[in-house]
């Protein structure tokens, strides 16, 4: 079976492939029973593709399963009809709605690393679905399988499918999910938030991929995400959902150009750059000074090649790069859990000692850390008061009423009530958690709050009510921040300085302003195209310039020799770049690259 | 033997006269020669499969080390010894042909069986008896080897007669020479090789792994002509006693020994299953230290040995496969049993005004463990009970079965203890209660006791003997500082294929002779 | 591949060690033991004087330090000594012993393991149904009797009420293999009831645990079959778990089994190492221990052997 | 909690877990008021061996003649209370131990590891029958041999958990802020290892029965006349054979608690689990 033999291809344009009407869906909690889908109805005809946009919690994602007649456990349609291609999948029998998924509908997951299974190869994996539906045989799928490789251009199409799941850059697993999804050339495709964990240049690689098949296959589709610049490079239509309910409906330039809601517009907003005022509070003087810093865990490579990083008191230095280019590592060399090979760290003009275990309660309680997954980075069996009382009783010795007082006073400083003292993180929202870390950390009254990737695993809306409330306190309490992320979009609204890392070494430095402005490294002039832009079209445009079409579909790897960068960088020059180290360039608007081009080279 | 007894080499009439006058012997003269007794018509053939209780994987053949039933049964099996017991109790002569004591039963002549032939083809003469008393005297670890101190000399008097000349006179000495450790094996250069297996027995050893099984078959070339009935001989050591008795209600094997008492009344009610049971010496006994506090005053001791129940031990503990003993070791079946002695009784007034006489309450110890008997510990907590009603006060402490007899016996003040029990008086007081004796377990030492022992043993005059035996057993039960609360009976089941004459009491399953003496129906 | 050989050896080094540990903490602690193995032996008879000879005969005289340097220059060279008690070569006494007690638990793992992962299968399938209830109440009852009462159960219905199988396993070397069977099957049957529990819950959890997992979704979302989602794509990813109760259990059945061959009179050897301890036949104790050491710290090897093999990220790294 | 909240609690639970809590309660009401629920007591010697079930003694009589429901009902205050011991005793032991080995790692975890691997690679009741032997089977030496073995199982199983717990970031945080190694194990992981530590310690109870019966197997067990389950299973397994199912009681006491025990944890289990999606 496959698309091209369905009896209603012809007709496919006037009834709907997928009609789902009055959709009630609800979830089981502590509480029991609540609502988490109220009364949806959506239509989708062949070769359209339809975005679903909302936070996390909006249904987004249960409304996608249950197009395939599926609910997660714990969860319950209750009302409503799905039907796809005349078939009502919410009576139709456990067997029927098999047989529909992997052949007629198909999915695409969040995280493909989760979503394949360790223990099978790739190709194994891709045949699965069309052998056990008797589709192809053993032989054809895994042809079909090397077809659909070669023709989604991932690398060496004929092999990588032996490849396991591990064995395969993030990116590049995306794709082979999506390539798996189209093993039985299904009518509609679902896919549920797949370039959500992925780096800008990751998420352009696999838009790409999307897209062809989308468009190429005249297949429909179902986008979920939160981020509306993702979703219109490929929708036709977008629906925005809150809270189990739909907020708006129409298509992607309508919802772009002229929102009618506010929610909707609280959306777009959120994904429009805010310029930050320098910071008034600079002061002279470095806080914390990292000095030629190599790093490396036990026997492995250098992950930090020599980095040296001066942060200024009461300003926000931004650390941005791919994953995989050493930005966490030099929060752990800072935080002292990783010991330098070689170079120092020295904080407010005092040498720390390498080793956590050397550092004394002052030194440890003046950096603070804040992580990036607020669900782990919380104790899920302590309370809140528990959570920010401890550096309170810790630190500064404080008890009883004084430390009730004061928790009270950090949880309005985060902008909570008093309310959430007794909670426990699993009863938090993702935003409240990673206020509850904030708040943990200004506990200890630190000078510097090292910020690692704080808000990438957050929604847009609530991304941007932490940042705002960073540099709120920033300007309240006088706090320094070094800011990790791969997000350049977030920190051009935060940072005073900007430190680009590509592989371990510092590509380049300076000032926000002259970072953001030519001349840009290559690999700064990657990361700035790669962001998403909130228009339609800004994905093939992207997609044409020589930066994406050189540094797309590659990883960063470690080197030890030349250029990290020369791998994936449009003005390579072939030899010098692949042997010798770049040098080290200071230019005109105050900031530092290496690079073997000259600014004003780079200028243009 | 029959036979050859009327063949002339022995009168029958002066053999047993002999024996008569030694009192070796009571007047059961007639039954003599049970081993040829033919009152059943006993057939030859089949294989006996038992199940025995003992048996472990570091036991040897080696007799030095015999210490377990199992041993004991396949001692039997493969050896001979010089006299035999037979179910009356009497010693008669086995590999001797005869034994004469001169000199005041100083001196002792055995006249060996002539034609007597080992299993490897060797005849048996008075170099391998000579050889095989050797390895249980001097350096040696066997435990015979205290028994026969009292031998200053062993020596030959031609191929066939062997003289002993002991230290001092004793009448029961064929007793001694007869223990079951000195099995006569055949020698070489004056010397037998302990652990060779070969022996005159009724069975010739085929097979053996130590701890689980024996197997033999019949000895073509066996003495007895009226013994040995079965073709083969299996022997299983099956040391839980409910699996022994799942074996033979399950048909895995013909016979096993100690049946679980517990569980008797129901095995005997299986239909092909016969449990039968003897009594012998054997006797379960409580032990006190005379020479440690609180029981080196009689006071204590009488206290304790009136405030037990002994009936309703043995009703509980034997479940009635017992008699009650009077607190010596004489059994019932012994040739000088004080029958006429009081039966001590349970009587909580008299422990009462006993421990009022020791200064008040008693509070002491009792250690326990089923190694020291079967339902040790059972008795012990009965015990226990039936002292507090008396106001005594006995905390029972269950000791560790393994290292149980290097550990608690003879070290603790009170324990619980086993005794095989002895054929002869003397052989018992001697061993245990005689002042300084080595397993004197309770540390006695009583002046005209031990004078009375050593006149008893020379002593040749029956009722004079007998007098002295019943005044030192009423010493031993008024001031001796044992309690001795049953005579257990040795209980075995059987199928009803199994056919056999009287049996006898000295050790389980018939003497231990079960193989030669048994047979199919 | 080169991994998983550094791990073995590694492993296999420091199972050494533990074995050297094992041997000083077994030898000091039966030397710590009251009584010797003259004093066990002569039991109830033993006079100082028999003792006293009967101690030089056997080397017991002795410091105990050097008698275990011997012992030690001895296993080096493969030389387990001879025992104590009947001067037996301890190679040839074990040998017997240790073939009977690996086929005894060869056996019922071999009834067990498939009957253990069966079971566990169908009730992550069928999770909260009644089999699952069933199945579950059953291998909870199953353990929580102790074995001795179990195999008396045993015995009783399918020895003496049905006369089946015989009530004792009286094997002896000249058996053919069918007949073995058939007088093992109710130890091995025991030994069953007892560690099936165990595994089966394990395996349930580990599959169960799993279906929560993206890639199980991923599966149903492809419409695969729920045998196969389970056979295919929970299993393999929960066998590190399952194949470490196994060993764990596997070892029981070499290492545990004393009462079970006390029950049905099977001359393996855990009954040779009880014998032997209270007989204080040290060299036999030790060669015992030393076997049932190297069996647990092996099973364990090839637990986590088996894990690194079915785990594609430890068995093929980037 | 307050009693209402424990009320819903118990209301809300599937029939499985309400049996397991509706059994485990009554083994407590019998436990704690043995005295005054038996009719006879804990020793006392009443009539003859194996008297019949009937109105004098309703379940008969044991083989010394003491009233076998009274010793059930004793026999439950003491089994449960010393296997209650024990395994408590055998989960502090093994799971601090093994916290520590995940937390700190390196040379302790090593050092920790092959202690255990030792103990564990000797067979228990081996291992158990040379401690006892030295030191006597007084009930602390009894009570530790036991929790010492048990505890081995618990380390492994408390090492495995609280490694991967010892990864996350709310650990790393704590040990930034400088706290000391037993503030990490008790208030940051020992908190989150507590299900799997629960399930374990429903067999691991259990299991401690067994090994008393079966060192009673070995005359190792509680001393007498105190009754206990694993004893009298022991004390009147033979009758078994014979078709007498006096042997049942202790044992379907025993297996009727380790079913009830385990419905309950697994009940826990799952609702624990459930919080944990949720977040």
């Amino acid at each position: 079976m496959s698309a091209e033999t369905h009896s209603n291809t012809e007709s496919g344009t006037i009834t709907p492939l997928l009609e789902v009407k009055g959709l009630r869906i609800e979830g089981l909690s502590e509480k029991g029973w609540h609502e988490i889908v109220c009364g949806v109805d959506l239509q989708l005809k062949r070769g359209e593709v339809l975005g679903l946009i909302g936070e996390s919690g909006a249904g987004k994602s249960t409304i996608g399963l249950a197009s395939m007649g599926y609910t997660r456990d714990g969860c319950r349609i209750t009302d409503g009809d799905i039907i796809f291609d005349g078939l009502e999948l919410r009576t139709a029998s456990e067997e029927k709605k098999r047989r529909l998924r992997g052949t007629r509908i198909a999915y695409v997951a969040q995280s493909a690393a989760a979503a394949f299974n360790p223990a099978h190869r790739l190709l194994d994996q891709f045949s699965e679905a069309p052998v056990d539906h008797g589709v192809l045989s053993r032989r054809e799928a895994e042809k079909k399988g090397r077809d659909l490789y070669r023709s989604l251009d991932l690398p060496d199409p004929e092999n990588i499918g032996e490849r396991w799941p591990h064995q395969v850059s993030g990116g590049q697993l995306q794709r082979m999910m999506v390539a798996m999804a189209m093993a039985c050339g299904p009518d509609l495709l679902v896919f549920d938030e797949p370039t959500t964990a992925l780096d800008v240049t990751t998420q352009i690689e696999v838009l790409k991929t999307i897209k062809e098949v989308v468009t190429a296959r005249q297949v429909a589709a179902i986008y979920i995400t939160h981020d509306l610049a993702v979703v219109a490079q490929l929708a036709d239509h977008l629906m925005v959902l809150r809270y189990g309910d739909l907020i708006e409906m129409n298509t992607t330039g309508q919802m772009l150009t002229a929102p009618q809601q506010d929610y909707t517009r609280a959306l777009l907003d959120a994904r429009t750059r805010h310029e930050k005022p320098p910071s008034e509070a600079a002061e002279s003087g470095a806080l914390l000074t990292i000095n030629s810093v190599t790093a490396g865990y036990r026997n492995g490579p250098d992950i930090l090649q020599d980095v040296s990083v001066s942060v200024t008191r009461g300003q926000t230095v931004a650390v941005v790069g791919e994953s995989g280019s050493g930005k966490s590592t030099l929060a752990r060399v800072i935080t002292g859990l990783l010991p330098p090979r070689s170079g120092s760290i020295e904080f407010a003009g005092e040498r720390l000692p390498p080793e956590l275990a050397q550092r004394n309660k002052r030194q440890l309680r003046e950096a603070q850390m804040i992580y990036q997954m607020p669900d782990v980075a919380l104790n899920p069996r302590q309370r809140v008061r528990d959570i920010i009382g401890r550096p309170l009783s810790f630190y500064l010795g404080l008890s009883g009423k004084e430390r009730e007082r004061r928790i009270i006073e950090l949880l309005e400083q985060i902008e909570l009530s008093d309310r959430y003292i007794d909670r426990f993180p699993g009863e938090l929202s993702g935003g409240e958690k990673q206020r509850i870390c904030i708040a943990r950390a200004l506990a200890a009254e630190p000078d510097l709050i090292i910020c690692d990737e704080v808000t990438s695993a957050l929604d847009t809306i609530v991304a941007q009510a932490i940042l705002n409330l960073l540099q709120r306190l920033q300007s309240e309490l006088r706090l320094t921040y070094l800011f990790i992320s791969h997000d350049l979009d977030t920190v051009a609204s935060i940072a005073d300085k900007v430190v680009v890392f590509y592989a371990g070494r510092i590509a380049e430095q300076g000032p926000k302003s002259a970072v953001f402005e030519p001349p840009f490294h290559p690999y700064t002039r990657l990361l700035l195209s790669s962001v998403p832009e909130m228009r339609q079209n800004w994905l093939e445009e992207t997609l044409s310039t020589r930066e994406a079409q050189a540094g797309i579909a590659r990883e960063v790897k470690i080197t030890e020799r030349g250029c990290p960068f020369n791998e994936r960088c449009p003005a390579v020059i072939p030899d010098i770049c692949v042997s010798e180290r770049p040098p080290v360039q200071t230019a005109a608007s105050g900031h530092t690259f290496a690079c073997q081009h000259s600014p004003k080279e780079l200028a243009s | 033997m029959k036979e050859e007894l009327i063949s002339g080499k022995i009168t029958r009439r002066e053999f047993a006269q002999r024996l008569i006058a030694l009192g070796i012997i009571g007047s059961s003269a007639g039954t003599l020669l049970t081993w040829a007794d033919k009152a059943h018509a006993a057939k030859r053939g089949g294989r006996l499969r038992a199940g025995i209780a003992h048996g472990s994987t570091t036991d040897t053949l080696d007799p030095a080390t015999y210490e377990n039933g199992y041993m004991s049964k396949i001692n039997y099996a493969i050896q001979n010894h010089l006299g035999e017991v037979d179910h009356t109790g009497n010693m008669f002569p086995e590999l001797a042909e005869s034994w004469d004591p001169q000199n005041g039963a100083k001196t002792w002549v055995f006249n060996l069986r002539r034609g007597v032939e080992f299993h490897n083809g060797k005849t048996l003469d008075s170099d391998d008896v000579i050889a095989s008393f050797q390895h249980h005297m001097g350096e040696t670890k066997s435990p015979a080897k205290s028994l026969l101190k009292q031998v200053s000399s062993i020596r030959k008097d031609g191929k066939y007669k062997v003289v002993f000349e002991l230290t001092g006179g004793n009448a029961d000495f064929p007793f001694v020479a007869s223990d079951y450790h000195i099995a006569i094996k055949a020698s070489k250069d004056g010397k037998i090789n302990p652990t060779d297996g070969i022996g005159t027995g009724a069975y010739v050893l085929k097979e053996m792994e130590m701890g689980v099984r024996f197997f033999g078959t019949r000895n073509p070339n066996y003495f007895k002509p009226d013994r040995g009935w079965f073709n083969e001989l299996e022997m299983l050591s099956i040391v839980d006693p409910t699996a022994r008795s799942n074996a033979l209600t399950t048909g895995e094997v013909d016979v096993i020994d100690r049946v679980d008492l517990k569980t008797a009344h129901l095995l005997a009610r299986k239909s092909g299953i016969k449990v039968e049971e003897t009594t012998g010496t054997k006797h379960y006994t409580f032990p006190m230290r005379t020479d440690t506090p609180p029981f080196d005053d009689n006071n204590v001791r009488m206290a304790l040995k009136h405030a037990v129940n002994r009936d309703e031990i043995v009703e509980k503990v034997l479940f009635g496969h017992g008699v009650v003993g009077n607190d010596h070791p004489i059994a019932p079946s012994n040739p000088f049993h004080a029958a006429t002695l009081p039966q001590r009784t349970y009587d909580p007034d008299k422990a009462r005004f006993y421990a009022k006489k020791a200064g008040g309450s008693i509070k002491v110890q009792l250690s326990a463990a089923d190694a020291a008997f079967p339902g040790a510990v059972d008795a012990a907590v009965l015990y226990k009970e039936h002292a507090a009603v008396a106001g005594i006060d006995i905390e029972v402490i269950r000791e560790p079965s393994d290292g149980y007899w290097s550990n608690v016996w003879m070290k603790k003040p009170w324990g619980a203890c086993y005794w095989g029990g002895r054929p002869t008086e003397d052989w018992m007081f001697s061993t245990a209660y005689m002042g300084g004796a080595s397993w004197n377990d309770t540390f006695w030492k009583h002046d005209r006791f031990d004078k009375l022992l050593i006149q008893a043993r020379a002593e040749t005059d029956q009722n004079k003997r007998r007098e002295m035996y019943y005044e030192m057993q009423q010493i031993v039960r008024d001031e001796g500082g044992v309690v001795v609360p049953m005579f257990a009976n040795y209980v075995f089941g059987t199928t009803d294929k199994i056919e056999h004459g009287t049996l006898a009491g000295n050790w389980d399953l018939d003497g231990d002779k079960f193989h030669e003496r048994w047979w199919y129906s | 591949m080169i991994h998983i050989l550094k791990i073995v050896a590694q492993r296999i080094a420091l199972g050494l060690l533990t074995l050297l540990v094992i041997s000083l903490f077994i030898t000091f602690g039966v030397e710590l033991l009251p009584g010797d193995l003259a004093e066990s032996i002569l039991g109830q008879s033993a006079t100082p004087e028999t003792v006293r000879v009967f101690r030089a005969e056997l080397g017991l005289d002795k410091p105990a330090h050097l008698r275990y340097l011997d012992w030690l220059a001895g296993m080096a060279t493969g030389d387990m000594g001879v025992s104590l008690a009947n001067k037996r070569e301890i190679s040839e006494l074990v040998g017997i012993r240790l073939a009977n007690t690996l086929f005894l638990g060869g056996f019922a793992a071999a009834i067990a393991v498939p009957l253990a992962l069966l079971l566990g299968i169908l009730a992550a399938l069928y999770r909260n149904s009644f089999y699952d209830r069933a199945v579950n109440v059953f291998t909870l009852t199953s353990i929580s009797f102790p074995e001795f009462f179990v195999a008396y159960i045993l015995i009783l219905f399918f020895a003496i009420k049905f006369g089946w199988f015989p009530g004792i396993s009286n094997v002896s070397t000249e058996l053919a293999l069918g007949d073995k069977l058939y007088r093992t099957l109710l130890p091995a049957a025991t030994l069953t009831l007892v560690v099936v529990a165990h595994m089966m819950r394990m395996t349930r959890a580990a599959i169960i645990n799993l279906l929560a997992s993206p890639y199980i979704e991923m599966a149903r979302l492809k419409g695969i079959r729920p045998t196969r989602i389970i056979l295919r794509h929970a299993l393999p990813n929960a066998l590190a778990p399952i194949v470490n109760v196994i060993a764990l259990n596997l070892a029981y059945l070499v290492v545990g089994v004393v009462i079970v061959e006390v029950v049905f009179v099977y001359p393996g050897l855990g009954q040779l190492l009880v014998d032997s301890v209270s007989k204080r036949d040290v060299p036999v104790v030790q060669a015992c221990s030393m076997i049932f050491a190297s069996v647990y710290i092996l099973l364990n090897l090839s637990a986590d052997v088996i894990s690194i093999i079915t785990n594609p990220r430890l068995l093929h790294p980037r | 909690m307050p009693m209402s909240n424990l009320f819903k609690e118990f209301l809300s639970a599937p029939l499985t877990a309400k049996f397991g809590m509706l059994v485990i309660f009554g083994y407590a009401v019998i436990s704690i008021f043995a005295p005054l629920i038996a009719p006879y007591g804990e020793t006392e010697i009443l009539g003859g061996a194996y008297e019949l079930w009937g109105d004098k003694y309703l379940l008969g009589t044991d083989n010394l003649g003491r009233d076998m429901l009274s010793r059930l009902i004793y026999g439950a205050r003491n089994t449960i209370g010393i296997a209650l011991l024990i395994t408590v005793l055998a989960f502090l032991l093994g799971s601090i131990t093994g916290m520590i080995a995940a937390t700190v790692g390196g040379w302790t975890d090593q050092i920790l590891g092959r202690i255990v691997d030792v103990l564990m690679s000797i067979p228990s009741l081996i291992f158990a029958l040379l401690v006892l032997s030295i030191f006597g089977t007084a009930m602390p030496y009894l009570i530790s041999v036991i929790a010492i073995l048990d505890s081995t199982r618990v380390f492994r199983l408390a090492r495995a958990t609280a490694m991967n717990v010892a990864v996350m970031d709310f650990v790393e945080v704590a040990r930034l802020r400088g706290e000391r190694l037993g503030w990490i194990t008790v208030k940051e992981i020992l908190p989150n290892i507590t299900a799997p530590l629960l399930a374990e310690f429903g067999l691991r109870f259990c299991f401690v029965f067994l090994f008393i019966s079966a060192l009673s197997f070995l005359g190792l067990g509680i001393q007498p006349p105190t009754a206990d389950w694993g004893s009298m299973v022991r004390d009147n397994s033979t009758l078994i054979t014979y078709d007498d199912i006096t042997p049942l009681l202790p044992a379907g006491a025993i297996a009727l608690l380790t079913v009830a025990v385990n419905f309950v944890v697994d009940w826990m289990l799952h609702k624990s689990s459930g919080l944990k999606d949720v977040s």
